[in-house]
């Protein structure tokens, strides 16, 4: 078979930090070829060496027999077509223009775009793909998971023009902030692409996924391939020990022992939500007590992404109200949750967790920052000493708190944002696809978080499409549909598991 | 710091049932505006009727559209260009200067031209190549060629333009004169490019997101590079049609050109491209402002009215276009 | 003082009447008088400048425009001539620089000062400081020569802007047969141009109350290429008949020469000042009138002989600086030999006053 | 649109190895120019070396220094406030006209805070609460206040400020005038605010990432009306300042003291805490193009010459602070 990508001795370094050093990886056409790591190992560094985003240091890479030259550009012409981890759409232009801007709108720079074959172009792409978008939408009112099917309709024009052989597709985490059915679509799709004879390269934490599509993987451990094989032949275990380099003994933690939920030794009632509302959330009702882990999930849309907002203040609803602790929150800003002690991981990093440009120790610090107000100013080495230990605790890696945010994967950003609020020990923690991008073994390390957290007496809320977690972790699953509840699943019913969430979601009238 | 346009920083969000009323009231907000107070004027004010007072209100805005229109370039992609009245002025410097020694139009035009592909190229280096911000580099370059300006002229109004030039901007077409004509085919072809073509599209792309772009696989540089040298050619044909216009140059003026352009672009921008620097919405809002103030000027309103008048239309008009736009807006989805 | 305030009545097409036959004839008459080339002026009484040689003259100036560029000059040969250096400092229109460039002078223990153009008010603490420090600064072009010397300053020169916004009125209407309806552009801000915009309005008034119309637009200083424009184009759709208008500095008329151009009325522009642009433009027709003054290498020479005097206890030299009505009849090639044909050589006149030709 | 300060915009990465070096020579790039520059004037000019000279120098800038240290606390917090400058002039013409009408200094002085605080809430108001673009918005302001200049002096220069405010300004201790001293203090106070207290931090982060700020519990739109009140406070209290340095108080100048304050921050911002609009940084860019332009006028130049260094300067100064801290940088992670 011929090889579809074939790198060899890859080369890549930020001023002195090697993200690349040597890598070598082999993807034949015809197959759909896992690359695995922990975060930071430089997988997305590869992609963006493969597709001119920055050009390696040194290194051969060949597509379909064809050697690139750096820096490359337009890489489409390569036959490679490529889906960022981070997404790379407007928030202020429509859906229809971020769509067609990778394809050049299908006319030169200075011609005149046809909008109505554009949308044409697009609209059978999106019927065969069962996808459904908006077209002259604001990005900006879409949500997280329609913004990775723009990506995916986007990358899929390109590929589309020529389907199946001397493709080369390469996904980087796109279904990361995809839900169950939705990430299914996109995994067939892939496998299709690849049996019409394609290169497909997948990146993905979520190993599950990987083990079902995948034909083959590489896993990279600090910019080296350190294993590779046909996935039949390995288990999880398995890739999750190279990735680590130790084994690990399960991907997820055990929930804490369930707390008694009524009668004379109830555990108290920390989190009451009665009927808020929002524009999809339609009368969220559900009570969560000390040291319970509950879950809330729900097909993309179908407002598992707003209500977090809508509990913690950040969008005031339009009915309703939650309480912490029995303070009933007015729900006008997030500042009056906080100070109810609730706490609040947000999805979108970027653009709610953190400041980039900022030492990961301001950026940790800045809800307790009072604490370290002297008269005489801010006492900085107790601030750092204090964010390195917080840290230290979530395993960040390197655990340098003065370094900017900008500096670290996005896995360890978002190990400092999960620290900044574990710190605060929230009587409240609502965590919004907490584990997004996170590799297996820092996803296990920030779970076991916080579970110790729901232990000791907070109510914890955790909002994901990731099933398989969710079974893992929680003593009960809310389904979503249409911003209503319409299924409750408790581990006691013995009925919590990935595929009976999954089914929920997708047939809300049989549940 | 980086000073930048990004277009995202705050994204106003709505929720999905009132995308499209939005989009209407919010997009007319300040045509309405124009309209009405165009009505009113003609309402209140005789003189106001006569068609010579409306074509030169018109052709006295001439200048100061081009310029206007000519910032949207660079905004579009996310930077500033500052300079682009000073270059217009140094443009026009050489032009004079170089017409008094005799040199031929043609000559003199090139040389101009090639003194605003210079500043252009000066401003793309360091703003895009190297990375400094271009609100402080452009802010520098306005600068330096202030002292262009003085170096050529010797610190004297250059008068004595020859007549080509002064026919060049003022001979009319139609009636219409030539800098009034330059400017709307100006408009026509930037609201070409802005609206239809993928070129406009990418600069908007860019503006918004630069990163996002650069994973699009946009050439982002190449493109920031061209607006920054098209706006310097663009800033130095202005000059030549500045020398001919007015006949004389007076190497101070341009700081006098700086902000009025910016205050048109900007409020333009909330106009029927709700958000985005446009050719069509700077001319409206343009024009808006230009009723308005001849508008007072004809009641006998006194030089602090027509300050007072600007300043409050330009924070009126954006308001409204706001207030339009707005359902509901807040934090994270 | 604002836009359209001050009108008299109108009526342009009135019957010659006893009135207007006599505002024709004292025009005429002060017209003619201004006509004439200038008598070179300079001082009477004679100093010897051996005692300044080493000292520095300073010429601080509001900015560097095309007249403070060409009095420097005539700065410089002075002091060149007498021995002296000199420090040229452009105040850039900016009240900051100009308040610097007076504390360097201090600083650096200046001779004496020229200063041009800057409102003395604006530097009453530095006027004070040179005082104390035995500085003599002269007043420029500031106000008109009758008026007070401000503190700190030892005298003014200049000319008198009231009696030249006279004469460019009594142009208008000796040119129009006393049926002159006048433009005045002006901004308040800048004290003399008040003079002259008062002076022409007054004159209108005295001498044909009836049938003529004065119009005065005050623009924003800070912003005068756009706001002139603007303000004039609309005062001329508002009042079609108008026939001149009166610029009061000739550096303002390159911006109201386009909107006239384009208005369709046949106002003609006039001016004051007389520097090279405006002379050669009312050769080539497109300003009807300048106020000229001599040459201003002439006004840096006898800025200069004022200071030095000063500088050696002497009594100021009380010039005023003369001008000369300059239109399409008397221009000539717009020439400095043809404007101010007595000019020629007003060096060798000063420096024979100071001993040193 | 939406122009914002975003402190995100292009985030400088380096690896952590060469973090400290790197840190230093961008940080005192600016300041090493500053000094290199400040022993060539000594060297090579005299008059230089004269103590009166160098003070003057100091004093003559410190108008500007005031008005560009309050630029930094709008401009921290990701906002623009363009209007300063006027309602400086505006405030100094309030404080003029009621001394002249025989009001009380201290009851002037209230009324020019009065103003100043109404300008700061109008800003607020439509740039917080309603959410309209800062730059335009300001810029509107900006402009309403030159009318409202013109409009309570009358267009004319108002001279004869009382004693009271010229003491207050030019009043001198130990030798350094009192307008100096109070550039300094606010350079303290603002240098502590900033580095030293958690209100410092938190404009940064709003400036930085609005979002972020708001969800990690930040009153981030008190501290954003907080900032344009104070800003416009401030700005009424140099008003108050500039009268009595001047003695009278000219409405039209308003314009001139827009840019200069806005290119020191940014050069400032380049220097000391880099890419952060500081208060140390913005005296050191301050005093270093006041050196420069000193030195030149002192060896001669020409006006074109100093205004074409103050360009370069300002161009040269922020490139060499970014090639000192570049060794890598690239896309996003
Ligand atoms: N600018 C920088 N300076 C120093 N070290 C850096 C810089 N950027 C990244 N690193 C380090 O390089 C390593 C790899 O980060 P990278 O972003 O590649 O991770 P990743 O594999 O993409 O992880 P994730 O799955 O979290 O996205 C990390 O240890 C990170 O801290
Ligand atoms: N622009 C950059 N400047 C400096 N360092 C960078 C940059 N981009 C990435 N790095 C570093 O390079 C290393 C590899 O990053 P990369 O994004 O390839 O990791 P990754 O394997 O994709 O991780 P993840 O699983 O978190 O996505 C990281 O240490 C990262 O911090
Ligand atoms: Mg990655
Ligand atoms: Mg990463």
């Amino acid at each position: 078979m011929t090889a579809a990508l074939e790198v060899r001795g890859m080369v890549k370094s930020y001023g002195g930090a090697r993200a690349l050093d040597g890598l070598d990886l082999h993807v034949a056409a015809g197959e759909v070829h896992a690359l695995l790591g922990q975060n930071g190992c430089g997988k997305s560094t590869l992609v963006k060496a493969l597709t001119g985003v920055h050009s390696p240091d040194s290194g051969v890479a060949t597509v379909f027999g064809r050697e690139l030259t750096y820096p490359v550009t337009a890489p489409h012409t390569h036959g490679i077509a490529v889906i960022h981890q981070d997404i790379g759409v407007v928030d202020q232009m429509t859906v229809l223009e971020n769509l067609g801007v990778n394809a050049g709108y299908g006319t030169r720079l200075l011609g005149a775009v046809n909008t109505r074959r554009e949308k044409r172009v697009y609209g059978d792409l999106m019927d065969r793909l069962d996808i459904s978008l908006p077209f002259d939408t604001l990005v900006s009112d879409l949500a997280p998971a329609e913004r990775s099917l723009l990506a995916v309709v986007r990358a899929m024009r390109l590929l589309e023009a020529h389907e199946g052989a001397g493709q080369l597709f390469i996904l980087d985490e796109p279904t990361a902030a995809l839900s169950g059915g939705e990430a299914e679509r996109l995994l067939a799709l892939m496998r299709r692409m690849a049996d019409l004879g394609a290169g497909v390269v997948f990146i993905s934490h979520r190993l599950a996924e990987v083990m079902e599509v995948c034909d083959s993987m590489t896993v990279v451990r600090a910019g080296r391939a350190v294993a590779t094989s046909p996935v039949a032949r390995t288990t999880r275990e398995d890739i999750v020990a190279a990735m680590l380099g130790r084994r690990m003994e399960d991907f997820f933690p055990a929930p804490p022992p369930e707390p008694v939920r009524s009668g004379v030794n109830s555990a108290r009632t920390r989190l009451v939500v009665d009927g808020l509302s929002g524009d999809v959330v339609q009368d969220a009702t559900f009570t969560v007590h000390a040291g319970e882990v509950v879950g809330v999930t729900g097909l993309a849309g179908m407002g598992q992404e707003e209500l977090p907002g809508l509990i913690a203040g950040v969008t005031t609803p339009r009915r309703g109200y939650a309480s912490v602790d029995g303070t009933r929150l007015a729900g006008r800003s997030p500042r009056e949750a906080i100070d109810a002690t609730l706490a609040l991981v947000p999805g979108n990093r970027l653009r709610d967790g953190c400041w980039i440009a900022g030492s990961a120790a301001e950026n940790l610090t800045l809800p307790v920052l009072s604490r370290f107000a002297r008269p005489w100013g801010i006492d900085s080495a107790a601030e750092t000493d204090h964010a390195a230990e917080r840290m230290a605790e979530v395993g960040t890696f390197p655990n340098d708190p003065r370094l900017p945010m900008a500096a670290f994967s996005g896995g360890n950003q978002q190990k400092v944002v999960f620290a900044k609020w574990l710190q605060t020990g929230p009587g409240v923690l609502l965590l919004d696809e907490p584990t997004q991008g996170v590799d297996p073994g820092a996803a296990h390390d920030l779970l076991e978080d916080v579970v110790e957290i729901a232990e000791r007496g907070s109510a914890v809320v955790v909002f994901s499409g990731d099933h398989e977690q969710l079974a893992a972790i929680c003593h009960r699953v809310l389904v979503l549909h249409h911003g209503r509840t319409v299924a409750e699943i408790t581990r006691a019913s013995g009925e919590l598991t990935e595929a009976n969430l999954l089914h929920a979601c997708e047939t809300p009238a049989a549940a | 710091m980086s000073t930048t346009t990004q277009q995202t920083a705050e994204p106003t969000r709505a929720p999905a049932v009132s995308r499209a009323s939005r989009g209407l009231a919010q997009r007319y907000a300040l045509l309405g505006i124009g309209v009405l107070l165009l009505l009113v004027c003609l309402a209140a004010i005789p003189s106001f009727r006569s068609l010579r007072l409306v074509t030169t209100m018109v052709n006295g805005q001439s200048i100061i559209l081009l310029l206007a229109l000519t910032a949207t370039i660079v905004l579009r992609t996310g930077d500033f260009d500052l300079s682009i009245s000073q270059t217009m002025v140094g443009s026009a410097a050489v032009v004079a200067v170089l017409s008094g020694h005799g040199v031929s139009p043609a000559l003199a035009i090139a040389l101009a031209l090639l003194l605003g592909l210079a500043v252009g190229a000066l401003n793309a280096l360091l703003v895009v190549v190297i990375g400094v911000d271009s609100f402080v580099t452009t802010l520098g370059s306005f600068t330096a060629m202030a002292g262009f300006c003085y170096l050529v002229t010797g610190s004297r109004i250059v008068a004595g333009v020859p007549d080509f030039f002064v026919n060049f901007s003022r001979s009319t077409v139609a009636g219409i004169p030539t800098v009034t004509i330059y400017a709307w085919v100006l408009v026509v072809v930037l609201w070409f490019v802005y609206q239809r073509t993928p070129l406009g599209r990418y600069t908007l792309f860019i503006g918004g997101n630069r990163n996002a772009a650069r994973l699009a696989g946009l050439r982002v540089s190449a493109i920031r590079i061209g607006a920054y040298l098209v706006s310097g050619v663009l800033a130095s044909f202005i000059g030549v049609v500045f020398a001919g216009y007015f006949g004389a140059v007076d190497p101070s003026v341009g700081g006098q050109y700086m902000l009025q352009p910016f205050a048109a672009v900007y409020l333009g921008a909330t106009a029927l491209a709700v958000g985005r620097f446009n050719a069509v919405g700077t001319l409206v809002a343009l024009y808006l402002l230009t009723i308005g103030i001849t508008g007072l000027q004809l009641l006998g309103a006194q030089t602090w009215v027509t300050n007072v008048f600007y300043g409050l239309a330009l924070m009126i008009a954006v308001t409204a276009a706001k207030l339009a736009g707005r359902k509901t807006r807040a934090g994270l989805s | 003082s604002a836009t359209g305030a001050s009108s008299s009545s109108a009526a342009s097409s009135a019957p010659v009447t006893g009135a207007a036959a006599e505002c024709a004839a004292q025009a005429k008459k002060d017209v003619d008088a201004k006509r004439e080339p200038l008598d070179l002026v300079v001082p009477t009484q004679s100093i010897d400048v051996g005692a300044l040689k080493g000292k520095s003259l300073w010429f601080i100036t509001v900015t560097m425009n095309q007249f403070s560029t060409d009095m420097a000059v005539g700065i410089k040969e002075a002091a060149t001539a007498a021995g002296l250096s000199t420090v040229l400092y452009d105040g850039q229109g900016s009240a900051n620089r100009f308040t610097e460039g007076m504390n360097q002078a201090i600083a650096q223990r200046a001779g004496g000062i020229v200063l041009v153009g800057i409102e003395p008010s604006l530097i009453s603490a530095e006027l004070s400081a040179a005082k104390a420090a035995g500085i003599p600064v002269l007043n420029t072009l500031n106000s008109n020569p009758d008026e007070a010397v401000p503190d700190g300053m030892f005298a003014n020169f200049t000319a008198d802007f009231t009696a030249d916004g006279k004469t460019a009125a009594e142009w208008a209407l000796n040119d129009s047969g006393c049926s002159t309806d006048v433009i005045v552009v002006k901004s308040s801000t800048i004290p003399v141009w008040n003079h002259l915009a008062d002076g022409a309005v007054d004159a209108v008034k005295e001498l044909c109350p009836d049938d003529c119309e004065t119009t005065v637009l005050d623009v924003d200083a800070a912003n005068i290429a756009t706001d002139l424009a603007s303000k004039l184009q609309t005062a001329l759709q508002k009042d079609p008949d108008v026939n001149y208008v009166f610029v009061v500095w000739d550096s303002g008329v390159p911006y109201a020469q386009p909107v006239v151009a384009s208005s369709g009325t046949k106002a003609k522009i006039i001016a004051r000042d007389g520097i090279a642009p405006s002379l050669q433009m009312v050769a080539a027709g497109t300003q009807a009138l300048t106020v000229a003054t001599p040459p201003p290498g002439w006004i840096g020479w006898a800025a200069a002989d004022d200071v030095f005097r000063a500088m050696l206890g002497a009594e100021p030299s009380g010039l005023v600086i003369p001008t000369r009505l300059i239109d399409k009849d008397n221009v000539g090639s717009g020439s400095d030999a043809d404007v101010s044909p007595n000019y020629t050589d007003y060096q060798s006149a000063f420096s024979k006053l100071w001993g040193v030709a």
